[in-house]
């Protein structure tokens, strides 16, 4: 562990990626003390203002305060990620898990079910989830979790797969440990690598897909500032009054880029065969 | 070989039975009701209900199914509930256009991409190789739509051009088809390049510390044979699963490109039709989709055998 | 090191060729078309007579009769036409009708033109009238016009060209229902041939339609034979769906289309660009909160009163319609006459303590929370519901936003499953269509759960008042009696905005028809 | 007559931005046309490294520091400083190499067809028959019984020994002067060693062609070599022919090599009786012997200079300050050997 940060370290690429997503996070988690004002707040005589010193970023079409909405907007789009892709890898750990272990008819219903899954298309299916359960926070989370799980479970699966040829696998088996302890114990611990770099380029597919959502109306609900509803509101304004479109589209260019550079030197660190 | 093609083919039909049953039963339960979107705020309660009992949406929901399902075991896909249209033909007019769309989109970026990450990966660790990489991330990076709607302002404003009005097919006028595909490709191809150059590079590196690149080497062999009829040809195969795997995603999600470039493909006909709650159109189109993805996974297994000798199925 | 390099670079020029080439070529068509214009009209008739016009969305079908879809509409308006229809001053004049008279009170007769020949050659006959309204009120047809017809107990042809309508009783609203545009006469034969009319319009209009390409173009053309002299001029008319405004709004300025909507921000963004007019008119239509009256706590009176002193309608008009909108009542103030003077009543007056004192009366000082749906759909609908969160949090009503895509909305609206829903209304182009079927306790369109006998009364007596005064005096009470009760909050009737490229002549927008193109002509 | 290939004073440096430490220093081999020169150390010895300078395939980071390597063939090219498209026409043509993997030296997506007659491609000018007939005669030369079948088979469908043959006709197919074979039998069976090691001798008399063999077996260049040279951490310790290295050892490291490969009794893949590990080079002293952590004998003289290569007897040379104690020490090339 000691070795594989020190290299990470050494990895500048990474770093830099590593670097970028702990200050959106801290921005996240400070942004009641580091926002000047509430992100609904409206100043109405000061609708679409270029930045200024009172308004650091600009105003937006109802005067509300954009630099304070992108910082709040981090808590939305981070929550959205983490959660979504939280339910999408933790589903797809317990369901690639089973079914990589048991293999036979479980593995066979499980992976049908996901090929079902896999074989809608992404948007659509969030779309249709969004439209059985409704609209919120919640539920977009959840739509953009579920369409994720069939690429953990395939990933997961191929995985156990692989370590379960190991002979201390096989060893473990003979003198009879329970299936249970072997795969909490034995096998998860050493799925690990490939599973984390699909997190972190999850990661940044949840924050466009929420993104892609709010395009559709169907993100996160107003006046909630996740960086897509932003984005997607200023299209109108954005001739006009450029700052509306450019701070929210550089604060998720950025986050979306640093969680790739993670992830590209997570792949590099991690990999055994690309190792020099 | 082909009893294998075979063997994948049964296999669709319990994926495809269960997107068909995911996708009629979820319908069901969306709130949203096809007639009175229709009839709007005008209608009135008896023409709600002929609407409907015209639909036989008042039947039991597996008598629907069944109806439906044996109908499209026959080719026949039903008719659009808003427009009265077959559902079969329209599926496969718009197809059409998503088809082009992705596949302009796919060479458009793989002649960047690939190039590009094979110099990166020769160049590994230099100028060159930072620049392409970040070039390509922040390509990953931009939500498409942001860049497809300030494309077409910066366009239109600059050099006072937008991409002509009115989709064409490629066949009845190819230039003026492609002037109206490039500008909505160059935006899908812009993310999808992004990604194959990573992979290109990835796969170039592990490739080339391959023992049989020193062998080639060893040979006298130019460089340019080194990289190009022996690096390459072994990186194709993962560059092949995420392309394989990209092609299926924006078989249905040009969605959203299609909609701000008023291009009439399947996306924007799915979209317009969970909107109006046109059953038989979404049912119809998802059906589609999904077949058209299993079937690309199926050709990208193919063509994995046919690029690499030790796969072989049975 | 890689001769890959010279192929990317030329790969390059040819994308910059194409693009190019496309410029190049739009510059042609404006160069051709300025040279001409500087020649006198002779010259003008040489420009291609083809009207580009930009549809904000996919029409839904062409059956008059079935869709009232406003992208459907403002086709099928151009190809059919209806016994009577509105003048520039919203007064009934004849049609398809030539002329028409009432032997009594609920008895119209009707003339028609002779000669007049549907798009297929068919002749327009008293029986194809008699049988374009049979089909509206049959069952069957599931026509969403069939409720203004609901008094027509039946129709007679008294000549070739003379029918007889009778009604159950008189109704002062009969002759401008007419003029809608789903009340259109249509042809038998093509009915019986096609099934329906949704896919085919044969019609007696001055455009003929020719094709429809899904998702992508409509294309009406010239009606040689229009009954009317010298109308239309254009030789062909070519609608593009085009769903997105910032295409729309490229395409106008390049010229790849002649015509499109906007909304009031992209029309203020192009209203200084030389080659393009941006025409604007008052629209029928007016914004609303809808409220569930049935529904805790909004079945007091006094809450939804203390509601509508929390709504800052100006600022609704400020930011959500760029300024250019106004207050408005049930009756859209487009609707001249018939609309009462709405921003002087005490309601409308933007006052806090009021407000708060009328929750306080009615058991909610310290407020409540409610839940606002909108429709995702439409950007104004949902910037107006952030604005009412805002607006409302000062009398300490605490709203949530819920938006929800259309399909979803429709459903919510007819089922009042929502307790407070963001909406649009089109007045129509009577009174009685705002408050007859909005609000009566039978009204077709009051899905609030409304209910007052005394505005039923006043509705239903408007109905069959014939005297134009008599009955302006009963609506005036009718809409103030709306507005004392707040079963919806009527929020403010916005300005429509068409942008036309200059080589668009005579193109006049009107409240009732925002798209009358049969005198525009290109130059 | 000058030999065939001149190493002379071969260094070799890692160096990267941040580092730069010495791996291969200096190294003198002569090998004359049809010799058979065997290369023999631990894996870390530098002796892979020596091998791949020569083919100028070292990976990015190593770069050769200094030194010569001189290849007398039609003409006389130094090979440490040539220009790559001079150094493609010697790969292959002159010079060809054999690698350890068998497994993974072919690329697996061509024929052994392609890969066999691209190395013709490469130097060659001859039409598509006769060198498929070329190919096919040089499959029947390293033995393998249906040429026209293999030709079209895949590397994966071939077992290792086979796979080797085809290298060893993929090297030859040039007739080249000189073919390394950087532990050609490491990876296989051991009936299977004895055989690909009789074949590569008997191609090399057939061909003319001389044999740079580098293992760490002792064993193997028993079997196939004239001359040797004992590397340890970079460095030549002793350098000799075979017999001499073998029966009259002088570096205490050859010694212990030696012994424990008798104390075995038979071929070991591992030396077990040195104590200690090789360093790797980030841990070679500054002064002294490489060897002298390891070294039984070493004295304070081997921790703080670096022992000279002292001619022990005629054609028999060592790096070890013992020699000149025991007064063998008739000094080499003392003017090379900076300390």
């Amino acid at each position: 562990m000691k070795v594989f940060v020190q290299r990470l370290i050494d990895d500048k690429v990474g770093l830099f990626g590593l670097i970028g997503i702990l200050l959106v996070v801290l921005l996240a988690l400070l942004a009641p003390l580091i926002a000047p004002y509430k992100p609904d707040t409206m100043f109405t005589e000061h609708v679409l203002e270029g930045p200024s010193s009172q308004f650091l970023f600009g105003t937006d079409e109802f005067g509300r305060d954009i630099f304070s909405r992108i910082i709040y907007g981090a808590q939305v789009s981070l929550q959205v990620g983490l959660i979504a892709v939280g339910i999408g890898a933790i589903g797809g750990l317990i369901l690639g898990l089973i079914s990589g272990y048991f293999q036979g008819k479980v593995d066979q219903v499980i992976m049908r079910v996901m090929d079902v899954f896999f074989a809608f298309p992404d948007i659509l299916l969030a779309l249709t989830i969004i439209a059985v359960l409704g609209p919120n926070l919640t539920n977009t989370m959840i739509a953009i979790g579920i369409v994720f799980m069939p690429v953990f479970t395939r990933l997961v699966r191929s995985a156990v797969m692989t370590v379960k040829e190991n002979e201390y696998i096989t060893n473990a088996q003979a003198i009879g440990v329970r299936p249970s302890l072997i795969i909490v114990r034995h096998i998860t611990p050493n799925i690990m690598a490939p599973f984390i770099v699909q997190i972190t380029l999850a990661l940044s597919g949840a924050i466009l897909t929420e993104a892609a959502l709010s395009f559709l109306g169907l993100g996160v609900q107003p006046p909630n500032p996740s960086w897509g509803v932003m984005l997607n509101d200023a299209r109108t304004y954005m001739e006009f009054a450029p700052w509306t479109i450019l701070f929210p589209a550089v604060a998720i260019v950025m986050t979306i880029f640093c969680f790739n550079l993670l992830g590209d030197s997570l792949r590099d660190l991690l990999d055994p065969k690309l190792k020099q | 070989m082909y009893a294998y093609i075979i063997r994948r083919l049964l296999m669709l039909v319990p994926v495809l039975f269960g997107v068909s049953v995911v996708i009629f039963f979820t319908l069901r339960i969306i709130p949203g009701d096809v007639a009175q979107t229709i009839l709007g705020t005008d209608a009135t309660k008896e023409s709600l209900a002929q609407l409907r009992k015209d639909f036989g949406l008042d039947r039991p929901v597996i008598e629907q199914y069944i109806t439906w399902m044996s109908g499209v075991l026959m080719g026949d896909f039903g008719e659009s509930m808003t427009t009265g249209r077959e559902v079969l033909p329209d599926i496969l007019n718009r197809f059409k256009i998503t088809f082009e769309l992705t596949i302009l989109s796919a060479i458009l970026s793989w002649i960047i991409a690939i190039p590009l990450g094979v110099i990166a990966g020769i160049k590994r660790n230099t100028k060159t190789d930072f620049t392409v990489r970040i070039v390509s991330l922040l390509g990953v990076s931009i939500p498409n739509f942001a860049l497809a709607t300030v494309l077409i302002l910066i366009l239109a404003l600059t050099f006072s051009y937008s991409p002509p009005v009115g989709y064409v097919g490629f066949f009845e006028d190819p230039i003026r088809n492609l002037q109206i595909m490039l500008l909505p490709s160059i935006v899908l191809g812009t993310a999808m390049a992004g990604a194959v150059m990573r992979m290109t590079r990835s796969s170039i590196l592990e490739i080339l510390r391959q023992d049989f690149i020193r062998t080639i080497r060893a040979k006298g062999a130019k460089e340019r044979l080194v990289i190009f009829n022996h690096a390459l040809r072994n990186a194709m195969i993962p560059i092949l699963t995420i392309i394989g795997m990209q092609i299926g995603v924006l078989l249905g999600g040009t969605v959203i490109i299609e909609q701000i470039f008023s291009l009439p493909g399947l996306g924007q006909l799915v979209l317009t039709s969970i909107n109006q709650r046109d059953f038989t159109v979404i049912q119809g189109a998802i059906l589609f989709i999904a077949f058209v993805f299993v079937l690309v996974n199926l050709l990208v297994d193919i063509l994995y055998s046919y690029l690499d000798p030790r796969i072989t199925y049975k | 090191m890689f001769k890959r390099k010279g192929f990317l670079v030329s790969l390059l020029i040819l994308l910059g060729i194409l693009l190019a080439a496309c410029t190049s070529e739009g510059e042609n068509d404006n160069s051709d078309s300025q040279n001409e214009g500087a020649d006198d009209q002779e010259a003008a008739e040489d420009v291609e007579q083809v009207l580009k016009i930009a549809n904000d969305q996919e029409p839904a079908g062409l059956d008059p009769h079935k869709t009232p879809a406003h992208s459907s509409v403002r086709i099928y308006s151009q190809v059919y036409s209806g016994l009577v229809t509105f003048d520039e001053n919203m007064e009934v004049v004849p049609d398809l009708a030539e002329e028409w008279n009432q032997p009594d009170d609920s008895t119209y007769v009707f003339t028609l033109r002779e000669g007049v020949q549907f798009h297929n050659g068919n002749e327009v006959t008293a029986e194809d009238v008699k049988y374009s309204f049979e089909r509206i009120l049959d069952e069957e047809t599931a026509s969403h016009i069939a409720s203004y017809f609901s008094n027509v107990e039946s129709i007679e042809v008294v000549g070739d060209y003379e029918v007889q309508f009778n009604l159950s009783n008189p109704d002062a609203t009969f002759l401008s229902n007419l003029t809608n545009a789903s009340a259109a006469i249509v042809d038998q034969e093509v009915v019986e041939e096609n099934g329906d009319l949704q896919q085919v319009a044969v019609g007696t209009g001055p455009f003929k339609f020719e094709e429809w390409v899904a998702d992508n173009r409509v294309n009406l053309v010239k009606n040689e034979d229009y009954f009317i002299e010298g109308q239309p001029k254009l030789d062909e008319v070519i609608y593009y769906t085009m769903k997105e405004e910032s295409a729309r709004l490229s395409a106008i300025r390049t010229g790849e289309v002649d015509l499109t909507t906007l909304t009031a921000q992209s029309a203020d963004l192009i209203s200084n660009e030389e080659e393009i007019d941006v025409k604007d008119y008052q629209s029928l239509e007016y914004s609303y909160v809808g409220f569930n009256v049935n529904s805790e706590p909004l079945d007091d009176p006094k809450v939804r009163q203390a509601l509508s002193l929390a709504t800052d309608r100006q600022a609704i008009t400020d930011i959500v319609w760029n300024g250019d909108a106004v207050v408005s009542g049930p009756v859209a103030p487009s609707m001249g006459d018939w609309s009462i003077d709405v921003e002087s009543h005490e309601l409308y007056q933007n006052d806090i303590e009021q407000a708060k004192a009328l929750l306080e009366e009615a058991g909610y000082a310290d407020g409540f929370d409610i839940t606002i749906t909108t429709a995702s759909t439409y950007d104004d609908m949902v910037d107006t519901a952030q604005l009412l969160q805002q607006q409302w949090e000062e009398i300490g009503v605490s709203a949530e936003i819920k938006q929800i895509e259309w399909g979803e909305y429709i459903d919510t609206w007819s089922n009042t499953s929502a307790d407070v829903l963001i909406g649009r209304n089109g007045s129509g182009t009577d009174p009685d269509r705002a408050l007859n079927y909005f609000f009566h306790t039978d009204g077709s369109a009051n899905v609030w759960g409304f209910t007052n006998s005394e505005y039923d009364s006043l509705v239903e007596e408007g109905k069959v008042t014939v005297d134009q005064g008599e009955r302006q005096e009963i609506y005036n009470e009718a809409q103030n009696l709306l507005l004392d009760l707040s079963p919806n909050l009527f929020l403010v009737s916005p300005m429509k905005y068409v942008a036309v490229r200059d080589s668009v002549v005579d193109f006049v927008p009107y409240p009732h028809d925002g798209e009358d193109i049969v005198e525009v002509s290109k130059q | 007559m000058k030999p065939l290939l001149n190493i002379e004073n071969l260094s070799i440096n890692y160096m990267t931005n941040k580092k730069d430490f010495n791996i291969v220093k200096d190294v003198n081999i002569k090998i004359d046309e049809r010799m058979k020169y065997g290369i023999v150390g631990e894996s870390g010895s530098g002796k892979s490294l020596t091998s791949l300078a020569i083919m100028n395939l070292l990976p990015e980071v190593l770069k050769i520091q200094e030194g010569s390597i001189e290849l007398n063939t039609d003409s006389t090219k130094d090979l440490a400083n040539i220009s790559k498209k001079e150094m493609r026409k010697v790969r292959g043509r002159e010079i060809s190499m054999i690698f350890q993997e068998p497994m993974t030296a072919l690329d697996p997506l061509y024929t052994i067809e392609y890969q066999l007659l691209e190395v013709l491609k490469i130097h060659k000018t001859y039409s598509k028959k006769e060198m498929y007939k070329i190919g096919v005669d040089m499959l029947k030369k390293v033995g393998i019984a249906r040429p026209d079948q293999v030709m079209k088979d895949y590397p994966h469908q071939l077992s290792g020994g086979m796979r080797q043959r085809v290298m060893i006709a993929m090297a030859l197919i040039c007739q080249p002067k000189l073919l390394i074979a950087d532990e050609p039998t490491t990876a296989l069976d051991v009936t299977i060693q004895a055989q690909i090691l009789d074949l590569m001798n008997e191609l090399s008399d057939l061909h003319n062609t001389a044999i740079l063999m580098i293992t760490h077996d002792l064993g193997v260049i028993l079997e196939t070599c004239e001359r040797v040279a004992v590397m340890y951490a970079g460095q030549i310790v002793e350098e000799s022919t075979v017999e001499k290295i073998f029966e009259e050892p002088a570096h205490p490291y050859t010694k212990g090599l030696l012994s424990s490969i008798r104390s075995l009794g038979n071929k070991s893949e591992e030396l077990y009786s040195i104590p200690g590990n090789v360093p790797t080079p980030d841990q070679y002293q500054e002064l002294g012997c490489r060897f002298a952590t390891r070294c039984p004998y070493a004295m304070d003289q081997c921790f703080n200079q670096e022992p000279l290569m002292y001619q022990v007897q005629d054609d028999h040379l060592s790096k070890c300050w013992l020699h000149v104690e025991e007064g063998r020490a008739n000094e080499r090339s003392s003017e090379r050997t900076r300390s």
